[in-house]
């Protein structure tokens, strides 16, 4: 069995980059990670690239090949994958299962999304391509709906309070105070949240994630290269899973039964809990996704994600820190490059040379990427220890 | 950009989405709408027959949409749902009527209504809303 | 290292199918491979989905979710992978990559495409995605127009004649009679395709495959598992590269590198050569592109293309039997599946069960897929032998 | 659906569109339109600079458009070739003039055109077209 570990990491300044397009971002994630790696081009044997929907977005199909044609590394093979909002820990897992298959030694694996070359109205519609076109897009539903749905129940079910909900957006907004590359740098309160306007009722617009233009990148490699480096970080676990694609035809629509499926199998793969991992990155797109996927991840039990949060265990300095760079929330969520750049912060707080974004002893963590309302679900674990054999 | 507005899909499903047609498996008497040809269940041992459903539902969550994609703009707010129908299988649709008198767990039934009207080509897009159903059958 | 086979396979009718949607598609090829295979769908442990531009042509992303949620599947990984054309060739060598990766032992690999929903023009501007939208797309080139500039540029260079273009069509559609699944079943003389009407000169409406709805599907397995099927086609070379996407950019014209890059790695992986495979699917998307392709795959020298045709080698009776059952001309080229049915058709013939398709005495087939004007190319081949050890 | 009608992914290009303007390698010399930022030779070696192209050049193949995609249609039958820049970049575009006049090899001058309208919104986009050069220089 062949181990795989990151050798290298970056990501753009997540934002508004109406002077900048999908290629110029790519181009400049791949070449911060190669930099980060301290590899030349040349030593990278193929290309894995995340992207929801440049088709709709700018017209651009064929996002592989467009990859490796702007970072000058034709003609390495390149592949393009897709499951809407978890397309970037898509191309991850893909670049690990390439190295694992004894095909590649060094992969890279990008993800990008260039969103705002379109009118809002024409995002939201877009979006709505990772829910079912024919069922839900149909009648007007849009992706914060979908959770909002999502929300009310757990809500019902639960007793999560609007004020929890809140409360995660308020830690994703303090934990980005220190990311350059965070789209929002400014911390924001319960009240504030609970006075955005309403966007799709119980849920507001400082619930949501923004619309956002990225590229991140991350460089992997076989244990054969691994020693080269001098802090690789260990993919110890991965795992992905599928639901419905349609949130109305799911067993339960406060529990993404995918996430779990997924997160088991990373937890058997790497020998740790979710007790004993000690950071996480989280999908919060929306508030109630954030709490959900606590649930989801084992971190507490079903139902007690709000009062988890309420009690501050989220926290940097909490008993389990989640999205410790700001979550999607605050970096800003494109939409491919979310689940690289969740890799990306997790390598960096492994190897702890993240500076003032630090969060300290960091040994092991996690990332969990979602697609769509949890159609696909996709999770690793990285840790700084290469895995036991 | 409104895929919805396609001709060919909304032929498709238009007696689907009319007349609430589904499938159940003969085999393990499950009912799907939206119709699924091939029972998750039984699998290829499932029996599929067309299914027409009752209607009968309740409200499971609901939202109030109010910032809406392409197509839908010009309706705002209006209110969604996931409604569980009395046989079994659950669906997303509008409801009709005050935004207010929406709540959990109430019955709802299907009326035939405007869903939109497609912006460039004049096609209006029919088919079910649901609406609250009255006190006797709550 | 794990070996890996086709144990099953299958199609759907390509055609315009107005009442018939993409998942309705998807799921019918996926039973038929599943019927082929004598497995169970419980079997499968990974679904890999190729698709182009369903974001576009129907609204829809997640497309590896919604083909395991339709056809029951969950809750297992499903991956959508696009590299334009050769989605669904890329589809299959992931499949390949995920079972040699350890990670799996049955998985199924699939392609699709729903062209027909938008009309004809919005096609054609869909399809652009797969070139370059800032330098190819913006300037009104189409997708046969790119394909006319190599053609016309072939001509100049190496004399190939517009009947021998002509030939290619006429070859394919007498291939696809007996092909019940091809969207056209009736023969065509070099005359007919002379007088068709002119799309982009030089090439005319017979010189292209058309506008298609349909789906593939083949089952992956193991070494391990292979013992259990009776007629398991090995997979004995899997190459992939790439090339810019802007066909300007290229060294030449007239030559796809990339093709010629996966084929030299196919090739050597497989202890075959151009001259000892037995058949060939190749890329007939244009009439010049399955002459370039003869070329690029070693058939013949550079520029020899067109007399290689002209010659009758490419006949079913030939030195080198290509597109035996109907090509992408004649079968239809529902983009994303075209990889998938190009496997499925090599996998019959090697199996020798092809009944009024078979070619006598297949052992092993070639089937060379390409994404845009050959920014990506991918080539399997396959064999009726395990790879020697 | 006419993405080309992106007023960002415009106002980007509309300077290199509009004035030939690509890029060079100080290290190599390779000059590079359209404009990229990363030598493909020197990769991260290399020192890139803005660039304006002479605007001779060559046609080294070329087509004529008769089947539009959306956006395109009113401006059949077109011609499109790609042509071989002086200084070495190769790159597409429209030709204006007599679609008869056009061969391989003929030199070619840019000439700022309308490129096309876009129908919803109005917006004329413009850029460079090239036409035959006279027979002097070729
Ligand atoms: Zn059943
Ligand atoms: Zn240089």
């Amino acid at each position: 069995m062949v181990d795989v570990a990151v050798v290298g990491c970056g990501y753009t300044k997540f934002d508004e980059h109406w002077n900048r397009s999908l290629r110029d971002l790519s181009t400049e994630a791949g070449m911060l990670a190669i930099k980060d790696a301290s590899i030349d081009g040349k030593d990278i044997q193929a290309l894995y690239v995340g992207n929801m929907s440049a088709g709709r977005f700018i017209g651009q199909e064929h996002l592989g090949a467009l990859a490796a044609d702007q970072a000058g590394l034709i003609p390495i093979p390149a592949t393009r994958c897709e499951a809407a909002c978890a397309s970037g820990a898509l191309a991850f897992r893909k670049a690990y299962m390439g190295i694992k298959s004894g095909e590649y030694d060094m992969v890279m694996a990008a993800g990008s999304e260039k969103m705002t070359d379109v009118k809002g109205t024409d995002a939201v519609a877009t979006l709505m391509g990772a829910g079912d076109q024919e069922w839900e897009s149909a009648i007007g539903l849009t992706f914060v709906g979908l959770y909002a749905l999502m929300a009310r129940r757990h809500m019902i079910q639960y007793g999560t309070t609007r004020e929890q909900l809140a409360m995660v957006s308020v830690n994703n907004h303090r934990n980005a105070l220190h990311n350059e590359r965070a789209q929002f740098r400014y911390e924001i309160t319960v009240d504030k949240v609970l006075k955005s306007p309403l966007i799709a009722d119980p849920l507001r617009m400082l619930d949501c994630s923004p619309i956002t233009d990225g590229a991140a990148a991350v460089v992997l490699v076989s244990d054969k290269l691994a020693g080269r480096f001098q802090n690789p970080v260990w993919i110890l676990g991965s795992g992905q899973a599928s639901d419905t694609v349609a949130l109305h035809d799911r067993q339960s629509l406060t529990e993404a039964m995918a996430t779990r499926v997924a997160a088991k199998k990373a937890y058997e793969q790497s020998g740790l809990t979710p007790q004993t991992v000690d950071i996480a990155e989280v999908h919060d797109c929306f508030s109630i996704n954030e709490i959900m996927s606590i649930e989801d991840l084992g971190f507490c039990r079903k139902g007690e994600g709000g009062k988890f949060v309420e009690a501050g265990k989220i926290g940097r300095d909490g008993e389990k820190p989640v999205n410790t760079t700001g979550g999607l929330k605050a970096i800003g969520h494109p939409i491919g490059a979310t689940g690289i750049r969740q890799v990306c912060d997790i390598t960096r707080q492994v190897r702890g040379d993240y500076g003032k974004l630090q969060v300290h002893g960091v040994k092991t963590g996690l990332a969990s990427n979602i697609g769509g309302t949890g159609a696909t679900s996709i999770v690793h674990i990285l840790g700084s220890e290469r895995p036991g054999r | 950009m409104v895929h919805n507005s396609s001709v060919p899909l909304y032929w498709r499903l238009r007696k689907s989405k009319y007349n609430l047609i589904g499938t159940r498996c003969k085999t393990c008497s499950t009912a799907y709408y939206p119709a699924r040809h091939l029972c998750q269940k039984c699998r290829r041992k499932g029996e599929i027959e067309e299914f027409k459903f009752s209607g009968q539902g309740k409200i499971l969550s609901y939202t109030i949409i109010r910032s809406a994609p392409a197509g839908f703009e010009r309706y705002t707010p209006y209110a969604v749902a996931i409604i569980e129908l009395a046989e079994g299988a659950t669906i997303s649709g509008q409801v009709t009527g005050k935004i207010e008198d929406i709540k959990i767990d109430q019955p709802v039934i299907p009326v035939f209504r405007k869903i939109y009207e497609d912006g460039s080509g004049g096609l209006i897009h029919y088919g079910i809303k649901w609406e609250i159903a009255d006190g006797q059958r709550a």
